[in-house]
């Protein structure tokens, strides 16, 4: 049994089939890209994975649970976080605080009306950890809502990390930004993938991240599974650059 | 309390300029108190000027604005200029209406205190009045408990009681209807207490009731109770809503063509009402409790005129004349006690007659002693759909009765005055 | 009893066919513009109040089409310069403003027109009962249906057959994509706002003929369109019209058994409505 | 842990004021009675700004809570027991219990319709109020009770007639209500609030229930509200409907925005503004409605932070 097993998942809007019978399995500690044309269904894909949409058919399982019926907090808690494709943070706090949030989520504290004793030092030295990880110290006073493209999704990829999830799903993480941007995210991506080892799924549809950081690649097209393989036996498929490389390059 | 965190984040300056503009700003408004000169003598006055008794409250304004004209002219109370302080009581928030009796006692140290048309924050003032000791007039709450169970001795009031009034209908309703009547009530105290007068003074009589409903106030709506009245099929259909609900009522039914098939009455009509009703539905058997087109009353003339002059042409309903009987009642206690001392005003208005320019009516009007109740005269008769020599002439009184004879006995009232030691 | 009973079902529509008449006007304004307008009940009194003063000059007939159409040009001035003003910002700034201008319509009709309650004429061949069983059926209150009928019958054809209502109900579905679409979403709302108002004040109109005319009028009629809204569902037209319908005849079939909770039993009908179907009866699925 | 003045200044401030007021308020041409009016109020916007400030939730029929409150007082001091604390108690666990009831009905709607069905809700109770008038008094409002003196071990506290203690009481509780508020607010708990009105979102993929945090929030804020229903009841010394009704829910939230809604004390100022201007305008004119609504059109239009907020971002600047 593979760590995030999807089987056969299908989401229909009315007549609109966008998913139609995708399934993928991914290994622990793997990092996968899912690419596709526009409108290939990987948001929705991405939604049905987070439990955001229930699917019309099909089922995802986590580490050999099966997640049907299971809302998206509590699928938080079974060890999935994820960043978006339009960045969500916390605007008008600072960074600290975007931090700080859910290091005392994932300490358990989500209901606590007062800090435990002993706590507050815990707490405190994990937010450090991860603002110096995400490279956000400099900017851990200025409010999130200020900051640059790049700097506010390196706040959301750390604010995920936060959680201490077992798999990270991130939609487009480069959507939308320059060249030294994309580079920099790609790098914080690819180091928290090295060094703690972490199951990641992405969106992404910039080539050179996704070759870059993705052991493996499924894409999709108008909804349904049209290839999957490593970078490289991606590359070669005909099929996948007749309905998406070819018009991309 | 720290302000670590964006979640409660303060600035030093913000919060210097913030309590410097806290402070200021009681201190910005000494402008708003009125003079408060020696020489003159202030009768706060907490009246509804917004809501469903707005208009109530303007023409009692009016009525007190010329009292107060007239007594300066006359040299003032006790030689003094009297002056009106005025506050918006609203037509129903109590709370208001206490805040504002406590800010005319306590700040603006008023001798008298005037209201209020709501039975109920007239009987919220009457507390705050005889907490503090001043002597207090309700020109236009009907209610019975305010000169009944919960009267105080420091408290007058000048428009009769409900019981009074049924007292006073009643007969006629019987003798013009018949026997059988249905009550359509409206749900707070004035209507529950006048329904009750209705039912004791019916009942004397030998009539009896088939049917009652409580409409809450501000009920626009009124097909569903009519309804129920004429499925009961009584002789008359009592109608005791006033002001607005009264309108509302009164023009429903008429348009079910309920008048014909019924007699419509009530105890108490405004001429307020009347002008706000299409001609065919002023219909019915009513008591009016003073009425500005009646022969023969000393100063009745003068006083009808001076209120055109400061209306536009309008003329003194009941309500013009509660408020000029109140701050006439205010300068003559001050007069007949030769002091400002509540509680020698209080003792001489006990069984005080009010000359007849104040009274206005045919047998003059007195304070029963003990009670504190304003006896006057009361006007039983039928409203026309358009008046004859003028508009405003709506009404036709076809007897008129005299309040002694139809106020409850003092025992019945179950007041007792609570004076002080 | 059963007669009785009947009765009120027959009154309870037409009452509810009032209500329904303010709700739809303060729906289409919620589903298009995200604005709770407690201000419509302000707008119904001016429409009350420019027939009146109107009708020796224009008569009831006239009064009755051009009030209507005046306080909807006052609508779309107020949305033009004040409402529009916080579109896309917290939708507490909108309640707040239309809550602050409800108070000041209700003060300056005051101020114009006094406090006193005005005597509204309508033609005396309206007023007599049709039949003497059904005495509360009034010419006058079987014209008003069917002029509802008429108004909300003309309504629902702008909204499905012509381009404006198309460009509506597309709008209160999604507003983005119509506004990527090439609608003038500003126009759009200014429109829909104004077609809002024009319901209003006919419904004022409508009411001085039955009703006392005072400043207070449309406050006191405001609350039971928001629950029709809520039961019938937002978004739906067709659901409003329910919702104005199923309230006009619980609280009627209530006054007969139980008069004391005539009021509270629309605010237990809402109560269960959003236990079983939170969208209200025909309002869509995850719009809220 | 080290008193920083910079920081507690604010603090000070509303504090000395407040304890002060007794001594300044009539020389300012006011009365104290209105200044208990001001912290009373302040204590309802407050609690309210709770949940529209600190969790982004849009209640417009906070009034119900507040009446509850009042009448929950009332009744008790009229029918149950003579004791002004059974009244506290007895109000503000009317107001719970309430909030608790109707909450779960409510928390799965957003925006307006959330606005428009905690009105619609509201109105219940409005009308139980005013129609139940043999326990209520209905719309006449519920009198022939008072307040009772204040009976602590062998000491007692006239707080029945003289209205300066009456003040330092009322003072008393909202310290206290306000100090458990702020430390909520402080707390893990608190910052999931502040989260949620900051991303609702965001703050579900952190795997929080946030139904439950908002309905945990909503019942926080109605039994504050609840509380300073009571006092307000035992300010008056009566009750009546209009203490529930909807347009009462309207005040409550503009004087949130004119003070500020993002800063603690805002609600404050604002009470402070709203009450003093209202008192003020309805002596001055016969139109103050006018006025009223002018100052919330203003207020929104050229206002929209609040006093704090304009404060806050000069000084930013």
């Amino acid at each position: 049994m593979s760590f995030l097993n999807i089987d056969n998942v299908s989401k229909h809007f009315g007549s609109l089939v966008a998913v139609d019978g995708v399934s993928m399995k991914v290994e622990k500690g793997e990092c996968r890209a899912v690419i596709g044309p526009n409108g290939a269904g990987k948001t929705t894909f991405f939604n049905l994975i987070t439990g955001m949409l229930p699917p019309t058919k099909g089922s995802v399982s986590l580490d050999g649970q099966n997640l049907a019926g299971v809302d998206p907090s509590q699928r938080v808690k079974l060890g999935m976080a994820r960043t978006f494709q339009i960045t969500e943070i916390f605007p008008e706090l600072t960074v600290r605080e975007n931090i700080r949030i859910p290091v005392e989520i994932a300490a358990g504290l989500r209901l606590k009306p007062w800090m435990p004793a002993g706590m507050a030092g815990q707490i405190r030295d994990r937010v450090e950890q991860l603002l110096d990880e995400g490279g956000l110290t400099r900017i851990a006073d200025r409010f999130a809502g200020e900051l640059s493209h790049g700097d506010q999704r390196a706040c959301e990829i750390m604010m995920a990390l936060a959680l201490k999830p077992r798999l990270l799903l991130l939609d487009e993480p480069t959507a939308g930004m320059g060249d030294d941007e994309t580079h920099a995210i790609a790098r914080l991506i690819k180091r928290i993938h090295r060094e703690s080892h972490m199951t990641i799924v992405l969106i992404e549809h910039d080539m050179r991240v996704v070759f870059n950081l993705a052991d493996r690649i499924t894409v999709l097209a108008e909804g349904r599974p049209l290839a999957e393989g490593t970078p490289a036996e991606i590359t070669a498929n005909e099929k996948v650059q007749a309905a998406y490389l070819g018009d991309a390059a | 309390m720290t302000n670590d965190g964006n979640s409660v984040r303060f600035d030093r300056r913000t919060l210097l300029k913030a309590g410097a503009a806290l402070g200021a700003l009681p201190l910005a408004a000494p402008f708003v108190q009125v003079a408060r000169a020696a020489d003159t003598i202030k009768i706060g006055v907490d009246n509804p000027l917004t809501g469903t008794y707005a208009a109530l409250g303007k023409n009692e304004a009016t009525g007190m604005a010329m009292a107060v004209d007239e007594i300066n002219a006359k040299g003032g109370i006790l030689g003094r200029k009297v002056e009106l302080a005025i506050e918006d009581s609203t037509s129903g928030d109590a709370g208001v209406a206490v805040q504002k009796a406590r800010k005319l006692i306590d700040r603006d140290q008023v001798s008298f205190i005037i209201g209020n048309i709501n039975s109920a924050l007239a009987q919220a003032i009457a507390n705050v009045a005889n907490e503090k000791g001043v002597i207090h007039v309700v020109p236009g709450g009907h209610t019975d408990s305010i000169t009944g169970q919960n009267c105080h001795w420091n408290v007058f009031r000048v428009c009769n009681t409900t019981q009074t009034e049924a007292n006073a209908v009643a007969g006629s309703v019987i003798k013009s209807a018949g026997k059988k009547w249905y009550y359509l009530t409206p749900d707070y105290a004035f209507g529950h207490t006048l329904q009750a007068g209705m039912e004791s003074a019916a009942a004397k009589l030998g009539g009896t009731k088939v049917g009652a409903d409580l409409t809450p106030l501000g009920t626009t709506d009124f097909s569903s109770y009519l309804i129920k009245a004429q499925a009961a099929n009584p002789d008359a259909i009592i109608i005791l809503q006033q002001g607005d609900d009264g309108v509302n009522v009164l023009k429903q039914a008429v348009q079910f063509g309920l008048d014909k098939k019924f007699h419509l009455a009530g105890a108490q009509l405004e001429l307020e009402v009347l002008l706000g009703l299409p001609p065919e539905a002023r219909v019915g058997t009513w008591v009016f409790e003073w009425y500005w087109n009646q022969p023969n009353v000393t100063g009745l003339k003068e006083f009808v005129a001076e209120t055109r002059k400061r209306t536009g042409g309008h003329v003194p309903t009941a309500r013009t004349w509660f408020g000029y009987a109140s701050i006439h009642t205010c300068a003559l206690a001050a007069a007949q006690a030769n002091s400002l001392d509540a509680v020698k005003m209080a003792k001489a208005l006990q069984g005080f007659k009010l000359p007849p320019e104040i009274a206005l009516m045919p047998d003059g009007a007195y304070y029963r002693a003990g009670q504190n109740q304003l006896i006057p005269n009361l006007y039983v008769g039928h409203p026309q759909a358009q008046g004859k020599d003028d508009p405003e002439d709506l009404f036709v009184v076809d007897q008129v009765v005299k309040g002694d004879d139809v106020s409850p006995t003092l025992e019945e009232t179950m007041c007792k005055q609570d004076w002080p030691a | 009893m059963t007669q009785l009973l009947l009765l009120a079902v027959i009154n309870g529509l037409i009452v509810g066919a009032f209500y329904a008449l303010m709700a739809i006007g303060l729906s289409l304004i919620m589903s298009l513009s995200d604005v709770i307008n407690f201000a419509h009940g302000g707008f119904l009194a001016v429409g009350a109040y420019l027939a009146y003063s109107m009708a020796p000059y224009l008569g009831f007939w006239g009064g009755l089409i051009v009030a209507p159409i005046l306080t909807a040009l006052l609508g779309l001035l107020v949305e033009r310069f004040l409402i529009s003003r916080v579109y896309g910002r917290d939708p507490l700034y909108s309640l707040l403003l239309t809550f602050g201008l409800a108070f000041i319509f209700e003060d300056v009709t005051r101020y114009i027109w006094g406090a006193q309650s005005l005597p509204y004429q309508v033609p005396g061949w309206l007023m007599a009962p049709l039949s003497l069983d059904l005495f509360f059926l009034t010419g006058y209150r079987v014209f008003m249906i069917a002029l509802i009928v008429l108004v909300v019958g003309a309504l629902f054809w702008v909204m499905t057959r012509t381009r404006l209502g198309l460009r509506i109900r597309a709008g209160t579905l999604d507003l983005e994509t119509v506004s990527v679409l090439g609608v003038n979403v500003r126009v759009l709302r200014n429109l829909n706002f104004g077609i809002g108002i024009f319901l209003a004040g006919l419904a004022g109109v409508l009411a001085a003929g039955q009703l006392g005319l005072t400043p207070t009028i449309g406050s006191s009629l405001i609350m039971q369109s928001f629950v029709a809204i809520i039961i019938g569902g937002l978004g739906s037209l067709t659901g409003t019209l329910l919702g104005g319908l199923l309230i006009g005849l619980a609280m009627n079939v209530t006054a007969v058994f139980l008069p004391s909770a005539t009021e509270a039993v629309i605010y237990v009908m809402m109560a269960l409505v959003l236990l079983v179907r939170p969208q209200g009866l025909l309002g869509e699925e995850g719009r809220f | 842990m080290t008193f920083d003045v910079k920081k507690q200044a604010p603090n000070i401030i509303v504090w000395v004021l407040l304890l002060t007021l007794p001594l300044w308020i009539e020389h300012a041409g006011s009365y104290i009675q209105l200044g208990t009016q001001v912290v009373v109020m302040a204590l309802g916007a407050m609690a309210l700004n709770f949940l529209l400030g600190y969790t982004g939730v849009l209640s417009f029929g906070h009034a119900a809570y507040f009446g509850l409150g009042a009448y929950g007082a009332g009744l008790t001091l009229r029918y149950l027991a003579p004791s002004t604390g059974s009244a506290i108690v007895v109000g503000v666990l009317a107001g719970m219990v309430a909030a608790a009831v109707i909450g779960p009905l409510i928390v799965r709607l957003r925006g307006v319709y959330f606005a428009m069905v905690t009105i619609a809700f509201g109105q219940v109770f409005y009308f139980v109020a005013f129609r139940w008038n043999a326990v209520t008094g209905g719309d006449d409002g519920l009198t022939n009770w008072k307040r009772q003196p204040l009976h602590v071990g062998p000491m007692t506290f006239d707080i029945q007639s003289n209205a300066t203690n009456f003040y330092f009481f009322v003072l008393a509780i909202f310290a206290l209500a306000v100090a458990v508020m702020a430390f909520l607010l402080r707390s893990p708990f608190g910052r999931t609030l502040i989260a949620i009105r900051e991303n609702e979102r965001r703050t579900r993929f952190m795997g929080i229930n946030v139904n439950l945090h908002i309905w945990l929030s909503w019942m926080i804020s109605c039994t504050f509200m609840a509380l300073a229903g009571t006092l307000y009841a035992l300010l008056n010394n009566f009750v009546d409907p209009r203490a529930l009704f909807w347009t009462q829910s309207g005040t409550f939230v503009i004087i949130c925005v004119m003070g500020g809604m993002r800063s603690f004390w805002g609600p404050l100022v604002g009470a402070a503004i709203f009450v003093w201007l209202q008192d003020y305008l309805s002596s001055l004119t016969p139109n103050w409605q006018s006025f009223v609504g002018l100052v919330f059109v203003a207020v929104v239009l050229f206002f929209p932070r609040g006093v704090l907020g304009i404060l806050r971002r000069r000084a930013l600047e």
